[in-house]
């Protein structure tokens, strides 16, 4: 498989041939080249994945050194294990449905040869994160998919708040990429080398567990991975990040980049493995991000950013799946994620495409019959984010409650937490299908989503339905966390919760039984609801700390403070300047006395050395 | 004897670009073009394939061999690396000029081929005295092409650059001079030869000071915080053509000369000095930072960010180990490259648009998306994006200089948040946004493009395989770890740097 | 007896000097500082230098103050730039300069405190200085000779311009 | 006839006493031709100076500098004299208080 190059490169070639047609290229070209290099990509993923299944084998292709500095020797190398494929297959796999998707989404879009472009860039840093063999390589991929996510916001660049949105989100996420790099620096001081698994291995051979040493490279290490898959305290991005095109959220900020992060700690667990104070802010991390989100979700109107706190949220799953070494479970819980979420995304899309670009969902309503396929995929999407009994996500939400619930100490606490997490998915998820899909409609949908809308829809409600039944082929990279012990009235609790949440938002949102509004309306109610709305108000406490110290302090120097100093000489040597300019006084008389004066001087001064 | 050559053709071509400006107004222009070709072309064509000793090419003829002065030159790695980066420079500063100036090319072409001159031989000498001749030879063109073609507070920018280097020169003519003497003192006989003098055992508080003034005399012109303060004014106030050589090859000359000179020829004193040094670069890191965030003139942004970028150089000179070594030079060759490009755009804009203000600016994306997709590559080089040579340079300082000191390598990665604040600052307010209905300019044409994807090639290479680069060098930084003597490392100067770092900030 | 005459032409000269300085007639000062002038000739004759006296006369005395007898006729100042040069010469603006010139003097004195010997007292006849200057100084003479040439032409350069000028005027009126 | 036996000290003092003479009358005057006339007093009172020195060897030298003063006095006056005729003209008085073009 010395090809495995062609993976990336079929989506980078597109991207740079797009890119150098600047936009002239037809459309129909454009979209059958954006779409087409990605499929390619796919299908050779599957190739790929297909002979691993067979022999299992790790694959690794250096294609060349990147550069020789002494000891530091990063190469251009892929390394493919069993998490390299399934991630491999996740991205080129949805990544192909979305972009087929994308073709009739973004159709009359003048730009649509630039969209593809950066999808397929993405598409190819993404990948290249996934088969980096070493940490620079996979940093390569990680700030690579950071620019598009960049570019992808910014879309629509004619609004000045897409193009705030987007750089919110590359400058917070780049936070966490410094925090990240210099946690590569730490490590090759300490270790050596950027190749990952040569890395595990001499950090297990140097280092004990609960030394300093790990801990301080996997905090840094996680600094990077917070950032980029938006959890606390640097999530505050990816509400903002929903001004792109509904597609790229699917893509960029559902389905993959934001599980960058995750990939990233699963890939270096042995380093986790190491820092267990680490290891349990993981798991602390996740959690309150998952409760903070999920509470966040319930408050907002916007269709496309209740998806993002629930994908805020169900990433803090993950990121808790790790914290208690649960590594297959998180990624197992990734991958699902990445299918029920992209679903979920992609009908938003389509209903936002079929009624103009409404976002609110208080002005939509009684869908259900007027865009069936939209409501089948959102209701299996639903449920599957909300984790009802056999749907995908499900099977992996309920691996981790349960990894959760066996750590010793503090697991209870977290399995509660997660629990809590749960009820509140059911509501937020079903709270959105009701208002959006029942009642009575305000709006006549424009258009009804074509063919290449709705086969990725009915693909992956496939998927999100029947994921939990994949078996990832993960067992060769994570060790063997035992078999859970069956506990049955836990079990029944998992499952039981997310119908209770399924039932709340029944009683709240379509029965009316209980009046929402009154509940809203009261003063604490109101509040909370424009807190939660406000996404706990940290957006404000981020610009009071942070941008306008910032700016402040920018405004402050702008006229360079230091210019002061300098120009202090030149007033000194001006000043000196006009005085002297004032003995020169043109008066022959003054001159000679000056002359005089001086001769006087002079000659008292030989006199004295004379004597 | 070729190297003496080279500077010749560019003198000689100065001149004949002069003098055609009589036949034929447009003639300057191309007499310019030939000549940097040529010169490269018989730079690369003379290209000796080894070293005879420490030098790739090496030649030496009596000057005044009265007081040891001889007019030697000699070429290693780092010399040829940012020979061939000068003379590419000068092909994008004539293209960036080709339409912009109308009053007297032939003066203009001339100026700007002496500056190039001046360059090679500053990059060139290794005689002291010769080497001062050149670094004051490469000021006052540049100062006549500020001074003549530059924008509306010209006088000012010209003498402020001016007053700021021909002052710190001053400090190191008297340095050379002093070294001279001293070596006089030790070996017996007057020279000002740079192999002579490389290795006196100097009395430390003399070399100190002596250090102190070729430090200064390069840190200006580096220019490191807190000296600085005439390149902004200089860069946004010269011409493109200015302003490319400016940012993209006068900066370079400072480094150089620290790495030339500063640090081989004072291995000790530059040792104790080190945690200042590097205080200055971080220092500079982040406050070219903060300020290129607070300015609404593109030129002056872009002005700033060198100042940041620069600071990286001064952290992996100071770093002093391998890789923090090859990511200063990298940086070098980098930052002149995309700095370069990023003035060359801001050149267009103004001709284009007539102001550098970016207030004014805004949605150019939609009426020159080549300008736009050009604005963002080299923004987003700038920033440090991973596969650019940018990041190449600065992920080796910062790995360098991490072994040595995390503290400050904590301090300075802050650079790379920052400097995504204020490129990407940049690109909204410039490329992003309404577009003004009533503004119409044209895209870049085809020669702009012709020069923005040669240097957009450049990087990609520069940042996908450097090895070329990086070996070029190498045995000339390898040279100078050899300076040190073992186990006395930057790194036991921790302490000190810690508390002056207190102090700076 | 000769040496009286010395001290007396010494008393002359200085006199006559400081007069010629004083006066706001220029053509009184004039003929004052001939007077010193030719005071001063009779000093170097007695000191036995009769050819330097016989040129002091001459030239000096002579030819050089002729040509400022020409400058002060062609000038022709008038009543009222006399009674402005009485006015200039009055009161505080004598206190700086007497000052310094006094002290200058006084610093010559004292520098001079330590010279007891006298003048030689032999003729140095013109013949001898003759042989000097065309011996030895002969280089001299060259220099003094392309002063002279110098002056010369400056004077005639200068001149010139001034006497076209008027004459111009002259016509037009 | 021989030559007097003065005292050094009485002639060089008499020297000296006309210098600061001229040098007051340098100071003092407004007026360009009583300047030019104080530069010929200090003239003449160092040429008085060297010709006392020739004296006291019984050489020849002090009248021979005495000739080159002279000269230089000429010289002098000739194109000091051309000056203030010039002077006149520009600024059509003498007194060098009020022609004072080169004030910086």
């Amino acid at each position: 498989m010395a090809s495995i190059w062609l993976i990336p490169f079929f989506p980078l070639a597109s991207a740079v041939l797009l890119l150098l047609s600047t936009g002239r290229m037809p459309r129909q070209f454009a979209a059958l080249l954006g779409a087409g290099s990605v499929g390619l990509a796919a299908v050779c993923v599957a190739l790929l994945a297909r002979a691993f299944l067979a022999d299992q084998e790790v694959r690794e292709v250096t294609l060349w050194t990147w550069m020789t500095v002494g000891n530091f020797t990063p190469r251009i190398a892929f390394y493919i294990d069993g998490l390299t494929v399934v991630m491999m297959s996740v991205i080129t796999g949805v990544g192909f449905l979305i972009h087929l998707y994308s073709i009739e989404f973004m159709w009359e879009d003048e730009s649509i040869c630039r969209y593809f472009a950066y999808m397929n860039l993405f598409v190819a840093a993404m990948l290249l994160l996934v088969m980096a063999d070493n940490l620079l390589l996979l940093y390569l991929g990680w700030e690579g998919v950071g620019l598009c996510s960049y570019l992808l916001v910014g879309f629509w660049y004619r609004d000045p708040n897409n193009g705030k949105a987007a750089r919110k989100a590359f400058v917070v996420t780049r936070i966490g990429d410094t925090a990240m790099a210099l946690g590569l620096m730490l490590l090759f001081t300490e270790l050596g080398t950027l190749d990952i698994q040569p890395l595990l291995a001499a950090a297990n051979s140097q280092w004990q567990t609960g030394d300093t040493l790990p801990i301080l490279a996997t905090a840094l290490l996680l600094g990077g991975a917070v950032g980029k898959s938006a959890q606390l305290p640097l999530h505050t991005w990816l509400p903002d990040a929903m001004a792109g095109p509904t597609p790229v959220s699917a893509l960029i900020h559902a389905a993959t980049m934001v599980t960058a992060g995750v990939y990233l700690i699963a890939r270096t667990f042995g380093l986790f493995l190491l820092a267990p104070p680490t290891q349990e802010a993981v798991a602390w991390i996740g959690l309150l991000t998952l409760l903070l989100a999920a509470f966040a979700a319930l408050a907002q109107h916007d269709i496309k950013r209740i998806l993002a706190y629930s994908t805020i949220s169900q990433i803090g799953y993950m990121f808790l799946a790790l914290g208690v070494s649960a590594f297959a479970s998180g990624i197992f819980h990734l991958v699902t994620h990445a299918f029920f979420k992209a679903l979920l995304f992609l009908a938003a899309g389509t209903v936002i495409h079929c009624l103009h670009h409404e976002h609110n969902i208080f002005r939509m309503g009684g869908l259900r019959t007027r865009l069936p396929v939209v409501f089948w995929s959102f209701l299996i999407g639903s449920a599957a984010l909300a984790a009802l009994p056999f749907t995908s996500g499900f099977y992996s939400k309920d691996a981790i409650l349960l990894s959760a619930w066996e750590v010793p100490g503090i697991g209870p606490w977290l399995w509660a937490g997660g629990l809590l997490g749960a009820l509140l998915t059911g509501i937020y998820s079903f709270r959105l299908v009701f208002i959006v899909f029942f009642g009575e409609a305000h709006h006549e949908p424009e258009r009804q989503p074509g063919w290449k809308m709705a086969l990725p829809l009915v693909l992956l409600c496939a998927l999100a339905l029947a994921g939990g039944l994949l078996v990832l082929p993960l067992a060769g990279v994570f060790p063997h966390t035992g078999h859970h012990q069956p506990n049955h009235l836990v079990e029944y609790i998992s499952i039981g919760t997310p119908l209770l949440g399924l039932l709340i938002a029944y009683l709240l949102f379509l029965g009316r039984q209980v009046s929402i509004d009154t509940l809203v309306e009261s003063p604490g109610g109101s509040a909370l609801r424009d807190f939660w709305l406000g996404g706990w108000r940290i957006d404000p406490l981020y610009d009071a700390l942070w941008v306008r110290p910032y700016t402040a302090l920018a405004h402050w120097w702008r006229k360079e403070p230091l210019d002061g100093v300098y120009n202090g000489v030149v007033t000194v040597v001006q000043w000196a300047h006009h005085k002297l300019i004032a003995t020169q006084t043109g008066e022959l008389r003054w001159y000679a006395t000056t002359m005089v004066f001086g001769l006087v001087l002079l000659v008292a001064i030989m006199l004295r050395n004379a004597a | 004897m070729s190297m003496a050559l080279l500077i010749l053709i560019l003198l000689v071509g100065g001149l004949l670009a002069w003098r055609s400006e009589k036949a034929q107004a447009n003639l300057p222009r191309w007499v310019a073009l030939a000549t940097v070709v040529i010169s490269l072309a018989f730079l690369l064509a003379t290209l000796p394939q080894e070293h005879t000793g420490n030098w790739l090419q090496h030649m030496k003829l009596d000057w005044m061999p009265r007081f040891g002065i001889a007019f030697e030159l000699a070429m290693d790695g780092v010399s040829l690396l940012l020979l061939v980066l000068t003379l590419l420079l000068g092909l994008v500063a004539i293209a960036s000029s080709w339409s912009e100036i109308d009053f007297k090319p032939g003066l203009f072409h001339a100026n700007l081929l002496w500056t190039l001159a001046g360059v090679c031989g500053v990059f060139l000498a290794v005689d002291l005295f010769l080497f001062f001749l050149f670094w004051e030879v490469m000021l006052i063109p540049m100062y006549l092409l500020i001074a003549i073609w530059g924008h509306e507070n010209k006088t000012y920018a010209a003498m402020k650059f001016f007053i700021f280097t021909q002052a710190s020169g001053l400090l190191m003519l008297l340095a050379i001079v002093v070294l001279a003497w001293q070596g006089m003192a030790i070996n017996g006989q007057l020279s000002f030869s740079y192999s002579d003098l490389l290795g006196l055992e100097l009395d430390p508080r003399l070399g100190w000071w002596t250090m102190l003034g070729f430090f200064l005399a390069f840190t200006v012109k580096l220019p490191a915080f807190p000296f600085h303060t005439w390149l902004p004014d200089a860069h946004t106030q010269a011409p493109t053509a200015g302003s490319v050589l400016l940012a993209g090859i006068l900066l370079k000359t400072g480094a150089y000369g620290l790495l030339r000179f500063c640090i081989p020829l004072f291995p000790q004193a530059s040792m104790e000095f080190a945690p200042v040094a590097m205080a200055l670069g971080v220092a500079g890191v982040l406050y070219g930072a903060v300020l290129a965030f607070a300015q609404s003139d593109f030129k002056r942004l872009v002005a700033y960010s060198s100042v940041s970028h620069m600071g990286f150089v001064l952290l992996g000179l100071y770093a002093w180990n391998q890789l923090a070594l090859q990511g200063a030079v990298m940086q070098m060759v980098a930052h002149g490259v995309s700095t370069a490009a990023l003035f060359m755009l801001a050149g267009a804009l103004q001709h284009r648009l007539h102001t550098r203000d970016m207030g004014r600016m805004g949605g150019l994306w939609h009426q020159a998306p080549r300008m736009g997709a050009c604005a963002m590559f080299f923004a987003v080089a700038s920033l440090g994006l991973p596969g650019l040579g940018n990041f190449v340079a600065e992920i080796l300082v910062l790995l360098g200089l991490f072994a040595v000191q995390p503290a400050f390598t904590a301090v300075a990665a802050l650079g790379l948040i920052t400097a995504a604040v204020y490129s990407l600052r940049m690109l909204q307010q410039a490329f992003q946004g309404v577009p003004d209905k009533q503004r119409s300019m044209p895209d870049f044409d085809a020669r702009e493009m012709l020069a923005m994807g040669a240097m957009m090639a450049a990087l990609l290479w520069l940042g996908l395989y450097p090895q070329p680069v990086l070996d070029l060098a190498r045995p000339v930084l390898e040279g100078l770890q050899t300076l040190v003597p073992p186990g006395d490392t930057v790194a036991a100067q921790a302490g000190g740097a810690a508390i002056v770092l207190g102090a700076g900030l | 007896m000769m040496e009286t005459l010395f001290y007396l032409a010494a008393v002359v000269a200085l006199a006559a000097t400081g007069l010629a300085l004083t006066r706001a007639n220029a053509a009184h000062a004039l003929i004052y500082l001939i007077v010193s002038l030719l005071a001063v000739a009779v000093t170097f004759f007695l000191m036995g230098a009769p050819f330097a006296a016989a040129l002091e006369i001459v030239i000096y005395a002579g030819a050089i103050m002729v040509l400022f007898v020409f400058v002060i006729m062609m000038l022709n100042v008038g009543e009222e730039g006399i009674t402005r040069e009485r006015e200039w010469l009055s009161g505080r603006n004598w206190i700086v300069p007497g000052l310094l010139a006094a002290l200058l003097l006084l610093e010559l004195v004292i520098a001079l405190r330590h010279a007891p010997t006298t003048t030689a007292g032999v003729d140095v006849t013109p013949k001898a200085v003759g042989l000097t200057l065309f011996g030895p100084y002969v280089l001299a003479v060259e220099i003094a000779s392309m002063l002279l040439l110098s002056g010369l032409v400056g004077a005639y350069h200068l001149g010139r311009r001034f006497i076209v000028r008027r004459e111009r005027r002259g016509g037009a009126s | 006839m021989g030559g007097l036996q003065i005292p050094m000290e009485h002639v060089l003092t008499l020297a000296g006493l006309l210098f600061s003479c001229g040098l007051l009358g340098l100071m003092l005057r407004r007026n360009i031709i009583f300047m030019l006339m104080s530069l010929e007093v200090m003239l003449n009172a160092a040429a008085l100076a060297f010709v006392a020195a020739g004296a006291k060897w019984g050489q020849a030298d002090g009248q021979i500098i005495f000739l080159l003063i002279l000269s230089v006095a000429a010289a002098e006056v000739a194109v000091g004299l051309g000056l203030v005729l010039q002077i006149q003209r520009r600024f059509k008085t003498l007194d060098m208080d009020q022609a004072r073009r080169l004030r910086g």
